[in-house]
């Protein structure tokens, strides 16, 4: 039996007369690489959002690792150990990288230790050149690099990521992938993402959102291959 | 982060006993008095500013909130040295809960701004409407409009006949500002103050790394508060009257005046913009061709236009030029101010 | 260091640099003045009269060979309306310029700020304002009317003309507050009523529903000693809503700082107010008076109640000083305590001993055509109020401002 | 049954001069998102510029209507093309400089008029209603604030400037690609809010007595009203300055003018901490 490390129950989110996430049932084992995928406007940012708390959902309840998390702020949810990464790189710009990353490293351990898990998810992430250079920068792809390591250098069980490939070169991509991979030996991994090349390198199992709610949920290649799926994609209604 | 925390120990301590020698050859210790507590008061914002991102429009109301509590203590208790203590933590007990109302309330940079000045205002428009006999604390009348004078200044710990003024003042106001200096520095080379440079930085990112960043911020807002009801209780004692003039929204913007032109995110712009200006505006007042207040706006105009970091900033980054001790490239660094409130 | 300064402040370097060295030097063959008002800022409609009054009494003195042979020199400062630069200048003036005699501080606060300084020095002060009475200290001398001199002639004549039922509308601060207990007590004591008494805070400036208030309450009299440019608004508001010809209004206050100027004659016609001084007086005092101003400054508009106070403030200082033949503090005071008197531009002031202040003329007026048209001359009227709580005589040593209880 | 009419007309009033105090201020942060914080010395010009057109012989209502608006909103060009251009997108140092300007308006008013308090008396007579005065230059305030409320609405929906306007404030970038320069954009709206400053400067001056520091009474009021308001230009700006208006006019008349004015000040601290957004961030979403 694996631990089921994310589960929604009837996640709604309303804004004003518009439903962004509908009665969302949604569950992810430990260890689990999961990818959202969806067309504009489907609800995923939405879901994203309401599970990271950086949204109060109108109804319905999240768990993790089996505890109410519902309505928690954000800050509150990564506390338990869940890694999280906006859709825009979300850093500080005037601050070094290994700043950033000795930052959410302090959250979780001590000064010493800190920095040295900084100093070791910097050479992971191959970004010993820049390390004490700021942010503010650095190429669109190094800053979504560094977030990652904000993101992966506090051993998290959870990580929920968004969009982590958008406006990435062909080479930063395939290093991000190495990266995924390396996270889900110890964690479970959500990704939202509409890059349908990226998504087929890595993942498995992907759920489609459409209106807010999940269209259906299955292998990466099942639901390539769905006629439903395509229509969506294309802009059919199905 | 250059130096290591016991030069910089060392530094602080060498200039400012430099300082303090040599100044009060110059001008006179009254006036140097004065120039110093400014110097803590725009250190007090210039903390929480600069290094949190708080942008306080009412810094002024925890000056007058610690003047007027040792006001009023001093006349009921007498001895100077509970008053001194209860002038600190009255104002940062009062924005404590003033700013858990508005972190925890989400509010930021603009919101933040008509709340702070709006909670200046309301106390403002309070102790200025307390002339009548009915406004008593103890044995204090607050006094309205005219203030409170007459209450016991500064006396040596435990000997309440024993008045500290004149030039001892100054070198107990001196070295105060030393020690507020000083632990200043070593809160910001702390954790504390690494986390709450990347809270002005980016609040969203360090909430969702598992700060809590609205109670990070209430205690920095409560930690300049502090600093700023300790600069208000020296002032007290040195004008040995306290107005409701001290919580005007003339008196925050001179502060704010004091952090642009010092230069926001250094410990040591908001002191030098603080004392300068100070003494700018008492050296006008010997004169009268040029009305003052003209000439402290056009000063704010011109520092936000041209020089936005600030004197301090920009004399360190010239110094850096061309006693550039590095090859590092130089770093086109606007600071982000407030931007996050 | 001096040349920068001479270069940012130009010809006013000579005056700082001055300030900044010993006086010792000096101290010898003039006489120093020190003089700390709001000569820009909020109050300097009040201040800067005051200045030019200050300045035409010293030059006066020093044209008619100075006193006790050496000429009188004034070391001016320019609060700015700051109360933070009260204490700042006063400190320069007593331990740097080390003057002989200060004048000045226009609000109660400023004369608080300071006034415990010059105790601690040992400087003579004067403050030359009207104001709340009560203040009692051997070292300070108060030249302006206290409200009792004003109220006790004025309430019994308004209410001769109006009727029993008075409403008051006072600033709320120290003066407000007092002189709206002894406008209580003299409408009392001569058979009236107050209906309702308001305060209001010196911001405060639209008075619309005070003005339906008032009208609930329906008095005979309005009695309104506000303060300042915000309280001005009352009065044109009240013309503005039609109730001018209906109620009459008195002042302890309107006026002071010539604001009855600043009223087109519609709206400030037939406020009843008493002074010690009216620019409008026809003695020959006030007329050779208003002669020198004119020679001086061209223009006679500035000259209000507190710049005349100031005049006679340092004319009773030189009175002193010619009577001690000396400028040293102790013999000074004994000297005024002798109950000396001038012959001002508003009358004849005399100290009254026990208390410090002034025994003045107090004229009751009525604004007309933005003058004050003297209707009344009350000689001599003793600063009752103070003397009921204040014997500098059996307490020499006494440092309070009295709270008058009545 | 007088009385409520006249505390009604007082009620109106006080809802009346906030939207005027508030407008210029509104329409500038609604379309440049730029907090103008010299708006209170604006309108002490625009007094200024009023006494002084009356005292050269200008037909009192030409000067408040006419003359000061256009005095005022000339000076807000130059401000503009000086300094605040310059800034755009700078909220805070927006704010920081024009609150330098504030002090160097006051300093100028200062050297130029002095101190002492002018103004000039109210060009229309009070009136009874049955046993109470009223004082009929209330009814012109608010009968000038309702006219403008509906030009200013009349303008946003029905003309050309109007759409550009309403396009501007959803998205900036939007005007631009339309091929509207935003800096002429930018420029024409500050005008118009410095002018709109400036009517009302000169609209109340005959009310208050004005001194070079009148401006700082209204510019607390203002931006918390505006702030208060939210997004939406007009209905934020009618529906904080009726809820400010009603609460302060309630507790002025139940106890003081003082109190009434506190009242209001906690009314604002209540409303933005349980609005943040402002009040049309939560109702009349979308409208003008």
């Amino acid at each position: 039996m694996v631990e089921t490390v994310l589960e929604t129950s009837g996640l709604t989110m309303r804004f004003g007369g518009v439903t962004a996430s509908d009665n969302v049932n949604f569950k992810l084992k430990a260890r689990e690489l999961r990818c959202l995928i969806g067309p504009n406007g489907a609800g995923k940012s939405t879901f994203f959002k309401c599970v990271t708390g950086l949204l109060t959902p109108t109804e319905g309840h999240v768990y993790m690792r089996g505890q109410e998390v519902t309505g928690w702020q954000p800050h509150q949810i990564a506390s338990l150990g869940v890694g999280i990464k906006t859709q825009t790189p979300n850093v500080m710009d005037a601050l070094s990288v290994h700043e950033n990353i000795w930052l959410a490293a302090r959250r979780f351990y001590n000064v010493v230790e800190a920095r040295e898990r900084a100093d070791s998810i910097i050479d992971r992430l191959a970004l010993g050149a820049i390390a004490r250079t700021q942010l503010g920068q650095l190429a669109h792809g190094e800053r979504q690099r560094v977030e990652l390591g904000i993101v992966a250098v506090a051993d998290p069980w959870l990580v929920l990521l968004d969009e982590p490939a958008a406006g990435m070169s062909a080479q930063d991509v395939d290093r991000m992938t190495e990266i995924i991979h390396e996270l889900t030996r110890f964690a479970a991994v959500v990704i939202v993402e509409h890059d349908m090349q990226f998504i087929r390198s890595i993942a498995q199992t992907v759920t489609v959102f459409h209106q807010g709610a999940v269209l259906m949920e299955d292998h990466v290649e099942r639901v390539m291959s769905d006629p439903q799926v395509r229509a969506v994609y294309l802009g059919k209604k199905a | 982060m250059g130096r290591s925390a016991s030069q910089d120990v060392m530094i602080t301590l060498v200039v400012s006993a430099m300082l303090i020698w040599l100044l009060p050859l110059m001008i006179s210790t009254y006036t140097l008095t004065v120039l110093v507590i400014y110097g803590m008061l725009g250190l007090s914002l210039g903390l929480i500013w600069g290094f949190g991102g708080i942008l306080c429009f009412g810094q002024a109301a925890f000056f007058g909130l610690g003047a007027y509590t040792y006001a009023i203590a001093a006349i009921n208790i007498g001895e100077s040295t509970l008053p001194m203590i209860l002038a600190v933590l009255v104002p940062a007990v009062f924005a404590a809960l003033l700013g858990a109302m508005m972190f925890y309330g989400r509010l930021t940079d603009v919101y933040l701004g008509v709340i702070t000045l709006v909670v200046t205002l309301i106390l403002f428009k309070f102790v200025n409407s307390t002339a009548g006999p009915q406004y008593v604390i103890g044995n204090a009348r607050l006094g309205g409009f005219n203030g409170i004078p007459g209450f016991q200044t500064l006396n040596v710990p435990g000997d309440p006949g024993a008045y500290i003024w004149g030039d001892p003042y100054f070198y107990v106001c001196a070295i105060a500002l030393v020690i507020v200096f000083l632990l200043v520095t070593w809160l910001l080379r702390s954790s504390f103050g690494r986390i709450a440079v990347g809270i002005r930085e980016n609040e969203v990112r360090m909430g969702l790394m598992g700060y809590d960043v609205a109670a990070r911020k209430t205690v920095l807002f409560a930690i300049g508060a502090a600093i700023a009801g300790l600069a208000g209780a020296l002032f007290a004692n040195w004008g040995e009257i306290v107005t409701p003039n001290l919580f005007s929204l003339g008196q925050s913007a001179e502060i704010i005046i004091w952090c642009i032109v010092g230069g926001l995110g250094t410990r040591f712009g908001p002191i030098v913009g603080a004392a300068g200006l100070a003494y700018l505006k008492f050296m006008l007042g010997q004169q009268s061709m040029i009305d003052n207040t003209l000439v402290m706006g056009l000063i704010l105009v011109l520092f936000v236009l041209f020089l936005p970091r600030g004197l301090v900033p920009a004399v360190a980054s010239l110094l850096n030029s061309i006693f550039g001790r590095t090859k590092r490239k130089p770093r086109p660094r606007r600071m982000r101010r407030a931007r996050h409130g | 260091m001096s040349l920068n300064r001479r270069e940012l402040l130009g010809g006013a370097a000579a005056l700082s640099t001055a300030a900044m060295l010993p006086s010792a030097s000096m101290a010898a063959d003039t006489i120093q003045l020190g003089s700390i008002l709001d000569t820009s800022g909020i109050f300097d409609a009040y201040g800067k009269p005051m200045d030019q009054a200050m300045r035409l009494a010293v030059k006066e003195i020093n044209d008619a060979g100075g006193l006790l042979g050496k000429q009188v020199e004034v070391a001016a400062y320019d609060t700015q309306s700051d109360m933070a630069l009260y204490s700042q200048y006063a400190q320069q003036l007593t331990r740097q310029d080390k003057v002989d005699v200060v004048h000045g501080g226009i609000l109660s606060a400023s004369r608080e700020a300071i006034r415990q300084t010059m105790r601690k020095t040992k400087t003579l002060y004067f403050y030359n304002v009207q104001y709340e009475g009560g203040v009692c200290d051997r070292n300070i001398f108060v030249t302006g009317v206290t409200p009792a001199q004003q109220v006790e002639v004025l309430v019994p004549y308004a209410m001769k003309k109006s009727g029993p039922k008075v409403h008051i509308l006072a600033a709320d601060y120290n003066y407000g507050q007092i002189t709206a207990r002894w406008i209580q007590k003299f409408v009392e004591d001569n058979g009236g009523e107050v209906v309702a008494t308001d305060f209001f805070p010196l911001d405060v400036a639209d008075f619309g529903s005070t003005i339906t208030k008032i009208q609930q309450t329906a008095p005979d009299l309005v009695f309104a000693p506000l303060v300042g440019g915000a309280h001005l608004s009352f009065f044109r508001q009240w013309s503005a809503a039609g109730m001018k010809d209906k109620v009459p209004l008195a002042s302890t206050t309107m006026g002071v700082g010539n604001e009855h100027k600043v009223l087109t004659p519609e709206e400030g016609n037939g406020i009843m107010v008493a002074y010690n001084y009216s620019q409008e007086l026809e003695t020959p005092a006030n007329i050779a008076f208003k002669a020198k101003w004119q020679a001086e400054y061209g223009d006679t508009t500035a000259i209000h109640e507190l710049a005349v106070s100031t005049y006679q403030g340092i004319m009773l200082w030189a009175a002193g000083v010619r009577k001690a033949g000396s400028v040293e503090r102790d013999a000074v005071v004994d000297a005024l305590e002798t109950g000396i008197s001038i012959e001002g531009p508003a009358g004849k002031v005399t100290i009254d001993p026990q208390t410090h202040h002034a025994t003045v003329d107090v004229h009751i007026m009525e604004f007309e055509g933005q003058g004050m048209t003297v209707i009344e001359t009350l000689p001599q009227r003793a600063p009752i109020d103070t003397q009921a709580v204040c014997d500098l005589q059996a307490n020499p040593g006494d440092n309070t401002q009295y709270e008058i209880e009545i | 049954m007088d009385l409520s009419f006249v505390i009604l007309v007082e009620v109106l009033y006080g809802v009346a001069s906030l939207v005027l105090i508030s407008a210029g201020l509104a329409v500038v942060f609604g379309m440049m998102k730029v907090i103008n914080l010299a708006h209170g010395e604006f309108m002490m010009m625009g007094g200024y510029a009023t006494i002084t057109a009356v005292g050269l012989g200008v037909n009192v209502f030409v000067a408040m209507l006419v003359i000061a608006p256009l005095v005022v909103g000339l000076i807000g060009l130059i401000v503009e093309r000086l300094v605040i251009r310059h800034l755009y997108g700078r909220l805070v140092d927006t704010m920081l400089a024009t609150w330098g300007l504030s002090l160097v308006f006051i300093g100028l008013a200062t050297m130029i008029f002095g101190n002492t308090t002018t103004g000039i008396s109210t060009p229309i007579p009070g009136f009874a209603v049955g046993g109470y005065q009223v004082n009929g230059y209330n009814f012109f305030i608010i009968i000038v604030t309702i006219v403008l409320v509906i030009a200013m609405f009349a303008v946003l929906r029905g003309t050309r400037a109007g759409l550009i306007a309403r396009g501007t404030m959803q998205r900036s970038d939007m005007a631009a690609a339309l091929g509207y320069s935003p800096d002429r954009i930018y420029m024409m709206t500050f005008f118009c809010g410095s002018a709109l400053s400036g009517l009302a400067g000169a609209v109340l001056a005959p009310l208050v007595g004005l001194v070079p520091t009148s401006g700082g009474a209204y510019i607390a009021k203002a931006f918390i009203t505006v702030i208060a308001g939210g997004p939406s230009l007009i209905a934020g700006l009618v529906s904080s300055a009726t809820s400010f208006g009603l609460v302060s006019q309630f507790f002025t008349f139940a106890i003081s003018p003082v109190i009434g004015e506190v009242a209001l000040l906690i009314a604002a601290v209540v409303l933005l901490r349980t609005m943040p957004q402002g009040i049309t961030g939560r109702f009349f979403k979308g409208k003008l």
